[in-house]
Formats: structure tokens, sequence, C-alpha cells
């Protein structure tokens, strides 16, 4: 066809130990939003990667608009017209948003940066997406989500032929990714390609025009996405058949569950000066307490509090009805509170570890250092989780920054699943994973709450929230509104609640 | 005649190592160290003789043992240091504070040997302690925080000496440096004492891995709980413990603290010691074996410069082409544009410098993860 | 003028550094004299760097010292600063060791040894050691530095006179006593070890150190190979009393009262020459035990 | 105008230590506080100040240049036998100006194609400078061409009465113009700011990344040529076995400047400030005039433990860590 804009024929790439891509075709049209799907590790990422230069390829051959091409660097890939947003935030933390946005390309004046111009050029990149921030502020004080949007503004801020973002939305909430789906259309209809990598489906669905499956670094085919059940596509992605798959969908939990009476956790009043203010919180054990709000609403501040990362200025906080005060994670580790962090490439993966040494590591932190774990202890400890969570690895030693997305945050949850925590603080913690492991961690998180372990969740997609928890607590603007209970959660009522308290909020 | 078959067994037993070590991160240390010697086999005449001398063995191979003990000692410590991804920049300072005290109390103040050694090592210790403070406790750069004892510490040393170098004789204190154990010089079973030490340390306890993740993500292993703080300040209180042993081998050496000039300049042959041997200086993966071969390597390579006789002048040129070309072959992008150049050099690399498939855990640290 | 006589002479000197015995001896004369005298004495460690030094004393120009007293790290590179202080019209005097200038009048006095000279005191302490037939293993001190380079200089001056002195092995021990050992255990391992019979060595120290490498390789130094080296310190002489050490070329550390006469006539406007040596001897074995007693450095 | 912006925190912490350092100087001896003094110190600290400001580059893009102290004694010696054997001293020094840049790229170049250690290969260029030198001639030489004799102090500004900046100083204080220009106003500065920040980050988005290091290391290394060349202004002569040890007073005044050695945080004219704290403590103690050898090196010590710590405080515990 004439509208062809990029061809990849039996595209291979292996890495010690794995196949990651092997002999894939993939071909994208002007004005096509292309999804490419696949489980974690499936090779979606390593695909955009070699495609941009990031990998060298091993076979295979590129052609945009009919030529053939082969990238070296990113940066050759942004000259052909290819632009790309990577998984993980690839961002400068140290310098401001304004200047993350027009690195590499700043307007200049006989070769001095002229500063007025990017700040407004930021400031308009960001309005696209109905974005408006400080662009002055350094990138590192935003929280990850909003980087996540810089990252997009970023790559739209040039005109490119291809635009490619490999799971933009993992971090963003319901109307961030509307607004950035209402760009994504407009993109579409100036001819743009653009590919597009997520695990939601419901996105995929919303916004794509035709799916690639990939699995095990196979192209299994190419849909059209109208035509495509869901639980086809699943069944493609997972390479099982459809009846098995129906036994995966998820039902809302189930509210029965011993719940003792005394809460595990209390706190009153905690808070501290501009990031949160003061709010009251009780967990007991057995319960999933869901924490719901909007970008920036306070939900990664709290959890942050509460395991002793930032030190609060006011408020208590009670554990088993017991005073306590603990200024670093250590002690809350001590107290059985566990954390996976939203940003699990600052806050979470030791890179150049093992899979082995990461999955002990908050254990083995907890026993101290005399009472070292043996070898065949790590060894036993890593295999159950990478065997319970399905973690994609060639083998317990492999290292961590070698491992897919996803796959790297399951590696966290194991982590935590090691210290056998008495309450679990989930930042987003399916972020990047796939459906198939979306639920095993969903059925993981209820049969630990059945075991008595009290879970404080987080998340921006709703639809989880309200499955798993048994009360939600909504924020906004970093306070609570509200505290939903059994019978009054659901997505309306957050989305209400939000929005009503969002008209009650005095005007200041 | 004896020294043909001895030659001969030095080389079957080092290729057997080398043998043992492929595909694994110090192969290119020792695969270095082994060239180096195979230069000298061949073209430094005198280099591989070897002699029993008064019960004990003498050559310059043995020398290399001897001398090269104090960078060793240092790089133990140094090679923590840098796996957390700090420097001690003060190890050398630390070494004059050490030999100045032993001597002070040895010799001015008629202490006993016993005495005066394990103050010194108390001292250093404590040196290294101030360093850790600095570092951990008030969240100085590692190379500024320990620069102060840098420029402090030499000066605390001569005051300690009043600017005198102070000559002992007692047995003890001699014996560190120049004794010899089993036939072989005393030093390196120090050496080797202290390479337990570091390894039951940092490999029998959760150590090394509390060790290589805060040099490799200090958030991180803040959020999984470990006391980032205690573990770099334990890393530098180990370096000025090491510091003050190099310390006492270097006075004991030559009989005499000289605390202007005991340890100038060590600093950067441990750190260099370190690099040889496999650890970058980002922190994180650490190689302890690997840092006592850099430090063989580094006072192989400085006596095969005293022993072909090439002047001072220029000594240091062939010394940084060595090093950089040790180097050029650990580096994997170099080895992979070589075999790409020359191919049946990338026949031979191949198998020798892209890892194995890793089969099962390795019992130490010191082997690689692929 | 007759103010002056009232006013406490203020002195500025700056110092190499303390790198080995010998300088703190120097610097030790110099500052009890000082205070014998009641001289204000301005002193600065230079820490073996020039640019120190200069800075030094640039800053005692900025403070208004009466004189300039300083013992140069290298020869060359003080023109600049020394023409200030012609500016300001502070006398400058030289202690130890000279500079280059293309302006004589850019200080008034040297007071010194002369490196050259030790370097031919002690080529000619090996001819008579030897009767002229040597084969000399040479420790050189820091490289590049200025004793270094005259003492070489001094001594192969003299050696070209002897066809049969030759220097079979030279490196750098820089002037201490560790590096003196252990490049001393690298030569007794060459092939042609057997061959040396004379060390000379730049200074005491590195012979110290050599001493002891001899010792270990069962070689009777002294003896075996004739040991011969300049500055003339205590552990040198100790040396000697034991047979161990041959002959000392002296480098007289304790310039105190010579420097502060020069100064103080410096000072009085009065005329002093351009050049002073300091006094110095060449000792042996002979008069080693003698001559222990009186040396406290 | 607005709030200030945090990422000044540190410079300003910087300024006000340098501040602290002048007071207590001029509080304690008479003539530390003139005109005079401060032209001294700028003309002092003039080659090492050239030098720490391509310095500041190098370790703003993540990595170290050891080679410093060699290159400005090579370049030094370099310079003083070209003139010796009676070339044109513009033609000499454009030369060795076009010798440090070519080194600076032979070890950019390695450092980037070959992935080794920054540390190690400039280590290795230290080396082979020092060593080069010697080959160039083996002893100091003075240099006494009418440039430098003559022409040189006319190239000075009267700035108040006993104190004349020269030329050296204005060198240095053009430097750090020229750095802080190419730091700020240039895409090629903020890439080094962003390879330093996080290089994986920089090359996924698009910027060139083996261009950007190699030109910081000869960046670097001219700036210590042109510290070399400034060196022979300074003391009229080269010598091969000057200023060892000078990397680490160059690097030294980087960081006490509030650059991280980790690369991607730091001001230009934050390393003249530090190149004036630590010039300063040395007058201090040169004023002082009592200290002895060993107390001498303690004091420096001790003051730079109290700068840094003060800075430290200033700038609001361990905010600025990385
Ligand atoms: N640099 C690398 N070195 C070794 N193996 C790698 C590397 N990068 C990726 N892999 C492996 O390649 C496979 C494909 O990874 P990829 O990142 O493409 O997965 P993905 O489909 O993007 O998964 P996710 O949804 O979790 O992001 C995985 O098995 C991963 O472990
Ligand atoms: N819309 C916004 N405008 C300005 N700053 C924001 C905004 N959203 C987040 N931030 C910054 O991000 C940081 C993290 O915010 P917070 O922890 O409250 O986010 P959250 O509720 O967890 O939501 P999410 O993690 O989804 O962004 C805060 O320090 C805040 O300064
Ligand atoms: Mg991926
Ligand atoms: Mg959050």
């Amino acid at each position: 066809m004439a509208n062809s804009l990029l061809e990849i024929a039996g595209l291979t790439k292996g890495f010690p130990g794995v196949k990651a891509l092997d002999a894939v075709d993939f071909a994208i049209q002007r004005g096509e939003i292309h999804a490419l799907m696949g489980e974690n590790g499936a090779g979606k990422s390593t695909l955009i990667k070699v495609l941009t230069g990031v990998f060298p390829r091993d076979a295979g051959e590129t052609r945009l608009e009919d030529k053939i091409i082969a990238p070296r660097s990113p940066r050759e890939a942004e000259g052909l017209g290819i632009s790309t947003v990577y998984q993980e935030v690839n961002l400068i933390p140290h310098l401001s948003v304004a200047e993350n946005i027009c690195l590499g390309r700043q307007p200049t004046w006989l070769g001095a940066i002229r500063w007025r111009a990017i700040a407004k050029r930021a400031a308009a990149a960001l309005a696209r997406l109905d974005l408006s921030l400080d662009v002055n502020r350094q990138l590192s004080s935003y929280s990850i989500a909003i980087q996540q949007l810089i990252a997009i503004a970023r790559a739209l801020d040039i005109s490119a032929k291809l635009l490619i973002l490999d799971e933009p939305t993992s971090s963003l909430d319901r109307t961030e990714v509307e607004e950035l789906f209402k760009k994504l259309r407009k993109l579409r209809e100036s001819g743009l390609g653009i590919i597009f990598i997520t695990h939601f489906l419901d996105q995929v669905y919303e916004i794509s025009d035709l799916i690639t499956v990939l699995r095990n670094g196979r192209r299994v085919g190419c849909f059209a996405t109208q035509e495509l059940p869901r639980i086809k596509l699943v069944s493609h992605m997972i390479g099982k058949a459809v009846h098995q798959v129906e036994a995966l969908e998820q039902k809302r939990a189930s509210t029965a569950s011993i719940r003792s009476e005394a809460p595990m956790l209390e706190a009153h009043g905690l808070g501290r000066k501009g990031s949160l203010r003061p709010l009251d919180l009780d967990i007991r054990p057995g319960e999933v307490v869901g924490l719901a709000g909007l970008l920036g609403s306070g939900r990664t501040e709290t959890a942050k509090l509460l395991f002793g990362v930032d030190r609060p200025d006011q408020g208590t906080v009670r554990i088993n009805r017991q005073a306590v005060r603990f200024n670093s994670p250590r002690a809350a580790i001590r107290y059985g509170i566990a954390l996976t962090p939203e940003d699990r490439k600052v806050a979470g993966i030791i890179p150049n570890l093992t899979v082995r040494e990461n999955i002990v590591l908050a254990l083995q932190a907890s026993r101290g250092s005399w009472q070292r774990l043996s070898v065949t202890e790590q060894a036993k400890l890593a295999d159950r989780f990478i065997q319970a969570l399905a973690i994609k690895t060639p083998s317990r030693e492999q290292t961590v920054r070698n491992l897919s997305g996803g796959n790297q945050q399951k590696v966290l949850l194991g982590r935590w699943l090691a210290t056998e925590p008495k309450l679990f603080i989930l930042d987003e913690p399916t972020r990047g994973i796939d459906v198939g492991a979306k639920a095993e961690v969903e059925k993981l998180i209820q049969s630990l709450r059945q075991d008595g372990l009290a879970v404080l969740f987080i998340s921006s997609e709703l639809e989880e929230v309200v499955r798993q928890s048994q009360r939600v607590v909504v924020l906004r603007d970093r306070r609570k509104v509200v505290e939903l209970t059994e019978g009054e959660i659901s997505e309306e009522t957050i989305m209400q609640s939000i929005a009503t308290h969002n008209l009650e909020r005095p005007a200041a | 005649m004896i020294d043909w078959v001895s030659d001969l067994l030095f080389w079957i037993v080092f290729g057997s190592i080398l043998f043992l070590l492929r595909g694994q991160r110090i192969f290119w240390s020792v695969g270095a160290l082994g060239l180096l010697l195979l230069f000298n086999q061949f073209f430094t005449p005198g280099f591989f003789h070897i002699q029993i001398l008064d019960g004990h063995l003498y050559g310059s191979r043995i020398d290399v043992l001897n001398q090269g003990a104090k960078v060793m000692l240092l790089s133990l410590g140094m090679v923590l240091v840098i796996a957390t991804g700090g420097v001690d920049l003060s190890v050398g300072a630390v070494m004059a504070i050490a030999a100045a005290v032993s001597s002070r109390l040895l010799v001015t103040e008629h202490q006993s040997a016993g005495a005066a050694i394990a103050a010194a090592l108390v001292i250093s210790t404590l040196a290294g302690a101030w360093n850790g403070v600095l570092v951990a406790g008030f969240g100085i750069q590692p190379i500024v925080a320990t620069l102060v004892l840098m420029v402090a510490g030499r000066g605390v040393a001569q005051l300690i000496t009043e600017g005198q170098i102070i000559n002992f004789l007692d047995p003890t204190m001699v014996y560190l440096g120049n004794g010899h154990l089993f036939a072989l010089p005393f030093t390196l079973t120090l050496v080797l004492v202290t390479l337990g030490l570091a390894f039951f340390l940092v490999r029998r306890t959760a150590l090394g891995l509390f060790i290589e993740s805060v040099g490799d993500n200090d958030e991180a292993s803040r959020y999984s709980g470990i006391n980032a703080k205690q573990v770099k300040f334990l890393v530098y209180t180990f370096s000025g413990f090491c510091a003050g042993l190099a310390g006492l081998v270097a006075c004991s050496n030559i009989k005499s603290a000289d605390a202007n000039n005991i340890g100038l300049y060590l600093e950067l042959d441990a750190i260099l010691a370190v690099v040889v041997g496999g650890t970058s200086l980002q922190g994180g993966r650490f190689y302890l074996i690997g840092a006592v071969v850099g430090g063989l390597f580094i006072q192989t390579l400085t006596t095969t410069l005293y022993a072909r006789n090439v002047s001072s002048d220029i000594s240091p040129v062939p010394k940084a082409l060595a090093i950089i070309a040790v180097c050029l072959f650990q580096s994997e992008s170099f080895r992979t544009r070589l075999s790409h150049v020359v191919r049946p050099f990338g026949r031979i690399l191949k198998p020798l410098g892209s890892r194995p498939p890793q089969k099962s855990i390795t019992a130490t640290h010191d082997s690689p993860k692929p | 003028a007759a103010d002056t006589a009232q006013k406490k002479l203020v002195v500025g000197f700056s110092q190499v550094g303390a790198e080995s015995g010998w300088r703190t001896a120097n610097t030790e004369s110099i500052k009890s004299e000082a205070q014998k005298r009641g001289i204000d004495l301005r002193f600065s460690d230079a820490q073996q760097k020039q640019e120190n030094q200069i800075k030094a004393i640039r800053s005692f120009i900025a403070q208004g010292v009466d004189v300039i007293a300083f013992s140069p790290v290298v020869e060359t590179g003080f023109e600049p600063v020394l023409q200030e202080a012609k500016k300001a019209g502070i006398p400058v005097v030289l202690s130890d060791r000279a500079v280059k200038v293309s302006d004589p009048s850019l200080y008034v006095t040297f007071l010194g040894s002369d490196f050259v000279e030790e370097g031919r005191r002690a080529a000619n302490a090996v001819a008579k050691l030897t009767g002229g037939k040597a084969n000399i293993a040479e420790l050189v001190g820091t490289v590049g530095s200025a004793p270094a380079i005259d003492r070489k200089k001094g001594f192969e001056e003299v050696l070209s006179k002897y066809p049969d002195m030759k220097i079979i092995m030279s490196q750098s021990g820089d002037f201490t006593r560790a590096k003196g050992k252990e490049v001393m255990e690298a030569f007794l391992k060459a092939p042609n070890a057997k061959e040396i019979n004379v060390l000379f060595a730049h200074n005491d120290d590195m012979a110290l150190g050599a001493i002891q490498a001899m010792e270990e390789a069962g070689i009777k130094p002294g003896q075996d190979i004739k040991i011969v080296s300049i500055d003339g310190v205590r552990g040198a002489f100790e040396a000697m009393k034991d047979g161990k050490l041959n002959v000392t070329v002296e480098c007289n550390p304790l310039l105190g009262p010579q420097l502060f006469d020069l100064i103080e006539k410096v000072a009085n406007k009065e005329e002093v020459p351009k050049r002073v040596v300091s006094q110095e001897g060449v000792y042996d074995q002979a008069q080693a035990a003698a001559e222990l007693p009186k040396r406290q450095y | 105008m607005t709030r200030l912006n945090p990422k000044y925190i540190p410079l300003l912490a910087t300024a006000l230590v340098l501040l602290a350092v002048f007071s207590t100087g001029s509080l304690l001896y008479p003539n530390f506080g003139t005109p005079r003094v401060i032209v001294n110190l700028l003309n002092d600290s003039a080659f090492v100040g050239v030098a720490a400001v391509g310095e500041s580059f190098v370790i703003l893009s993540g990595g170290i240049d050891l080679s410093v102290g060699s290159m400005v004694a090579f370049v030094g010696i370099l310079v003083a036998k070209l003139l010796q054997v009676g070339w044109d001293p513009f033609l000499a020094m454009g030369i060795a100006l076009c010798v440090g840049t070519a080194a600076g790229v032979v070890m950019g170049g390695l450092i980037h194609y070959f992935e080794l250690p920054p540390f190690l290969v400039t280590l290795a260029g230290l080396f082979c400078l020092r060593g080069l030198g010697f080959v160039i001639y083996p002893e100091s030489i003075g240099i006494d061409h009418p440039f430098y004799g003559q022409v040189l102090p006319q190239l000075s500004i009267l700035v108040a009465p006993k104190a004349v900046l020269p030329f050296t100083a204005m060198c240095f204080l053009g430097s750090v113009i020229v750095g802080t220009f190419v730091a700020s106003f240039t895409r090629f500065g903020r890439n080094v700011y962003a390879i330093g920040s996080n290089e994986n980050s920089a090359r996924l988005m698009g910027l060139p990344i083996g261009r950007t290091k190699i030109t910081a290391y000869a960046l670097a290394a001219f700036f210590s040529a042109l510290g070399g060349i400034v060196a022979t202004f300074y003391m009229q002569s080269g010598n091969p076995a000057s200023f060892a040890g000078l990397e680490l007073d160059a690097i030294a005044a980087v960081v006490i400047g509030g650059t991280l050695l980790t690369g991607g945080v730091g001001f230009i004219p934050g390393t003249l400030m530090g190149v004036l704290i630590l010039g300063l403590i040395q007058q201090i103690i040169i004023f002082n005039g009592t200290l002895n050898s060993w107390w001498t090196k303690i004091v420096i010590g001790a003051l730079l433990l109290v700068f840094i710590v003060l800075q430290k405080l200033i700038s609001g515990g361990g905010d600025q860590e990385s």
C-alpha cells in the first residue's frame, strides 16, 4: 500500500540465555495506531529498542517509507523521524522540566541558548496535554506520573513520522489517559503512525486500530482490533486456550474474611508540611484499604510517611495499639511494614545485582548482616518467588537490569513477600505487569489478606482499587476527603467524591 | 637446571589457575599478570632466578610479593570503599600516622612492640572511622571528605615524629616487614590473613551484599531496610585498619618511620589495583581477590621497570600503557571490536570473554554473575 | 634609620618543605636562631611546590616584611615575583640553593652549599676508595629535582677523568629510604649484580635503605660494595661507625646563624658578598666515631 | 524577583563560605583585607583556576580528569623549549594548545569507544604527559623572550592603588566567563549536564553521547593546556617536574564549588569560588607565619573541613546528595 510507513521483516535479537526477538515481522501504516501486546518479557521493549538503535540487531531488515534504515542510536532514529518514549521514564532528574522537554533541540540565537524561549516552548508542549506545571522546577520534584507525561510531551514536541510509546500510561490515572488519547487521535488524523504498548486491555480497545501480539519473542499475529474479542487476545498473549483464560477473569474480592477488630495500624492527624495535610487512617489485619485519588493527590506521600521514608511533622502512628515513631524504612520494616515504591528505577531495583540478590535483600536486611542466609536458602527463596510470580528470567543469577520492566516489578513484589510483612503498602504494584500476572498478583493479595495481612493498596486504576478493597480512602489535594466502606465502593462513587469535593473546595 | 624445573612448575600452576578462571571477571587481571611475567621470563634476565638464602626463598618474584604487600593491603580496604561508590584518598596519610605512632611508642616512649602495633592499628582504624563519619554522617562527598585527612594526616604523623625519621631495631617490629614464614615473606601471610578477614566479613556475613547494594543504588537500598550509613561507616573504618597494617609493614620494611614519605601517592596505586582487579569505580559489584591480583600486577610492573633499568624519567609511560592495555582487554566493547577486526583473535577471545550461561550459584561473589 | 634599629626586624622565610631529616634540621636551625636574635620570623612551608613558594613571597610583599629569604624549590621561575619584591624595595636573600635570573640584582646574596661540588667530592671519594676502578650503581634523587640533577652532573664530570669508573646501573630512589631499598633489591637481582662494587647514593637516606637490601641479600655493605653518599645526617655516621657506609659528603643544614648574620647586614644596608659558601666537609669511617656525638640531626 | 530557585542554594552557600573565609582573614591579620591581597589571590590561583574550569566540564559529565597537573607541566616545558630554540611565542602557544587538546581527544576517545574508566585513562594520561615532559627536556628552562619580559607586564590593569590585575588573572576570569557561557548557554554544555546526570537516559533522549563526552575531555585538556600557558606567564619558565598533584587541587576546587562528583550538578562560577576558597586558606596560613611544616598541613586540613561542613549546613543537610 502507498500508505505503508514502516515495515520490519525477520528482526532477530538474542541476549545471553534469551532469544528476545525471533524473526519478528511488523508493519504500520500512516494514520494508524498499532498496539503491541504481549506478556512481560515477550520482547515488546526489545523490538522498540532494536528498531531505534539502542541495541544492535542480530538479523532482519527495517524499511521506513520503503527505504532501508538501520539507525545505530536513538539520535539517528530521531533524525529519521522516529520519536520514542521508552519504558520507564528516561529523563534527566537534575534538570528543569523545561530543559528536559527541549534538551538537544533548544532554540538558540547565534549559538546561545534562549532560556525564555525554552520555558515558553515547554509550557506550550505541556499545555497540549492539558498540563500546567512550573517548568522551571527540577524534574525530580514531580511524581513519576507527571514525569511520564513530561516524557510524552517531549516526544510530541517534534514533528515525527512515527511515534512510539512504550507503556506511557502505566502510572497515569483515567483523566490523564483520556487527555493523552485525545491528543493521539488528533495526531492519527494528521497522518502519523503510532506504536502503542500497554498492558491495559481497555486502553487498547479504546485507541488502537490494529494489534500485533508477541509471545516469547515471536510474532503470534496481527489482528484488527474490532475483530478480536478480548478473551481471544488474552489467549493469544499467554498462549492458552480460551476456556483456560476464562478462569482467570477476575471477580470482585470476597468480603468474607477473618477480620480482627483491633486495627493493625492507626494514624491520627498524620501529616507533613508541604506534602500532606493531617489525615486519619486505620488498617485492620485481613483488610485491603484502597487509596484513590488523582495525580499528585498525596497517595505516594501518605505511603512514604507510613514507611518512614519521609518524617511526619505532626500526628501519631500506633501499631497494634502501641505508639511508634519511625524515621527510616528500617524501623518501619521492624514493625512488619513493607512498601513497593512507585518509582522502581530509583527506589526499587538494585540494577546490577542478580534476581536472587534482589529478592533476598529486604529479608536479609531485616535479619542484619550476621545472620546471613546461606546460598542454598537464598536460592530456594529466589526460586520460590520466581515460580510463584512467574518471573521470566533465564536464571536466578540474571542481573535485574536485564529483565523486562514487568518482571522487575515482580522481583520487587517477591522481595517484600519474602519478609512476610504484617502491613503491605503497595504503591502502583501492577504497574507494567501483564494481565496474567496481574490476576496472579490480585489473587496473591487476596490470599495474603485471608492470612491476616493488612494491605494498603494504591493504584491509578480505579477498577482495580474497587475490585481489591474492602475500604477506600479518597484523597484530593493531599487531603483525605472521604472514606468509602464496603457497600459504597464503586468506580462511580469514587469519581463522584473526587469531583464533588472538588466543587466544595473553598476558593483559595 | 633447577631454575628450569621450577619455572616449568610455576607456569603449569599458573596456567591451571588461569584455566579455572576462564569466563570469570578476574580472568583478565590474572591473565595480564601472566603476560607480564611471561615477558619477564624471556626478556628480563634474572627476573625468574630464584634461590634459597638463609633458609628462605630469594628472588625478584619474592620481592614482588614482599614489596607489593602494602598496595595489596590497601587495595583490600579500598575495594570495599569503592564498592559503595566512594573513594579513600587518605590511606597514604593514615599509613604515615600508623608508622609514626608505632615507632614513637617503641622508641621514644619505650613501649613494647605489641603495644606499639596495637596502638597504631587502633589509631588508624579510628582515622578510618573519622572518614566514615564525614561521609556517612555528614553526607560529604567522599573525595573531599577523605582529602581532609589526606592533607592533615601527614601533618599529624609529622607532629608525632616531630619531623624526624625515627629508627628502630625491635625484632618484632622488624619481623613484620622483613621476616619470613614458611620460606616466604611474612608480609604475604599478613596479606592472606587480611584477605581472609575481609572475605569473612563480606562473604560469610551479608555485609558484602549490602555493600554492593548500597554502591549500586543507594536510595533503593534504604527502601529495602539497609542501613546505608552504617555500611559506609564500616567500609571506611576497615579501610583505615588496612592502611594501618600497610603503614606498619612500610615502616618495618625500612626499620624506620619516615612520616613525610611513607605511603606517599600509594592511594593512587591502591585505586589502580582495584580497577585492574575488575571493580568499577561507579560502585556496586566488587572483586576482593581481583584487588589483590591488581596490587600484584602493579608491583610486578614496578619491579620489572627497575629490573630492566628503565630510566625513572620515562618509566611512567610504559606503566601507563600497560595498565591501559589490561583495561582494554577487560572492556567487553574492546574485545568485540577486536574480534570483528581480527577474526582469529575473535575465535580465541570469544570463549574466554563471553561468560558461559549460568548453571548454578557459585559459592562466592568473587565469581561473576552473568 | 634610628627608627629601624628600635623596631623588630621582620623576615619572611619560605622553606621548601619537610621532606627529609635534613630539611627539618635546616628549618629548626633557622627558627631557633631567629628566636635567639629576637627577629619576627614569618615562616612558610611550600610543601615542595614552587607555586606555593611564589605565593608566599608575594604574600610577604603584601605584608610588608623587611627582608625576604627563601630556599627555592627549583632554579627558574622566580623572576616575576622577585621583580615585584624589587619594586617594593624588599631585599631578597637566598639560602641553600640559587636561582637563575637574567638580572642579578634581583637578589642580594646567596648562602648555601654547591650541589655540583658535592657530586664532584663524592666521585673523588669513590676514586680514592677503589683506586679508580669501579662499577657503580647509582641511586638518583627525585627526578627533576635540583640536587639530583646537580649531584649527578658533578659526579659524572669527575667520572669522565677516570676511564675505569663507570655507572652500570642508575635509577631514582626519590630520596627516600623505602625506595632506596626497593631499587637496590632490584639492582641486586640483575645478572650483572656481581660486578657492582660501589654504590653512589644522592642522599644518606637512600643509602641507608640500600644497606638493608644488601644485608638481606647476604652482601656486606661497606666491604663487598663500597658506599658513598651525600648529606652527613646522624644515621649516616652511625652506619659509618658500624662499617656499613664508607664516605658521606656533608651538606650542612645548620645554616641559621650564617643566614641571619647575612640578613641583619642586608637590613642594615651593609655590603655583603654575592655568594657565601657554607662550611662543609667530607667524612669517612675513620672520622665517624669522633664526629657522631656532634650530630644532632 | 521571585523566590530563589533551590538549585542555586549550594552556590549561595559557597559564596557565603568564601565571604566567611575572607572576613576571618581580614579580622585576624592587618594588610589582609586589601585589594592587593585579592589581586594576588587571583594571580596566584590563575593557572589552577583555568585548569579547574576545564575539570568542571569533565566532572559535570560524570567523569574525572587526573592529567591536569602533568598537562600544565608538559605545556610549560614545551612552550619554554620552543621559545628557547627561537620560535615565535604565539606559534609556540598555539602548538601547545593543539597538542594538549589532541591528548584530550585521545583520552575521551578511549573512554567513550572502549568504555574504559575515566579515572584510569586520565591517570595514564598523567603518567604519559609527565614522561613526555621529561623527554622534551629533563630540567627547568627559563623563558627570556621579550614577549614575556616586556610585553606581558604591560598587559595589566591598575585596579586599585598598589593592586595591579595581571594578565594571568585576566586569563583566569576570562576562562570562567567563557566556561560559564559554554556550560549554561550552549547545547553542548547542557548535554554535558544530561550525560553526567544519567548517561543512559541521555542516550535514549537522543543526545549525542560520544561527541559530547569526547568534546568534554578535549575541552578540559584545552583549559589545562591554557593553564600551562598561564603558568609560563606566571613563572616565566617551564619545568617538567612541576605541578605534581595539581589535579587534586583542581578537583577539590570544583567539588568545594558545589559540583557533585557524580556529575550532572554544579556551576562554573562555583568553581571560581572553590579556587578562591582554597587560595584564601593558604593565604591565611602564610599570613599567620608561625606554623611549622606539619601544623601547616593540619591547619589546611582543619580549615578545609570547617568550610566544607559549613557549606553543607548552609545548603541544608543531605539535600544535595544524589
Ligand atoms: N539488556 C538485556 N540483557 C539481557 N536480556 C535482556 C536485556 N533486555 C531484555 N532482556 C530480556 O529480553 C526479554 C524481552 O524483554 P523485553 O524488555 O523486550 O520485554 P517486554 O515485552 O517489554 O516486557 P514488559 O512488558 O515486562 O516490559 C526478557 O526475557 C528480558 O529478560
Ligand atoms: N499536578 C501536579 N502539579 C504539581 N506537582 C505535582 C502534581 N502532581 C504531583 N506533583 C508532585 O509530585 C510529587 C508526588 O506527589 P504525590 O505523592 O502526592 O502523588 P500521588 O498522589 O502518589 O500520585 P501519583 O503517584 O499518581 O503521581 C509531589 O511532591 C508533588 O510536588
Ligand atoms: Mg517492556
Ligand atoms: Mg503515586
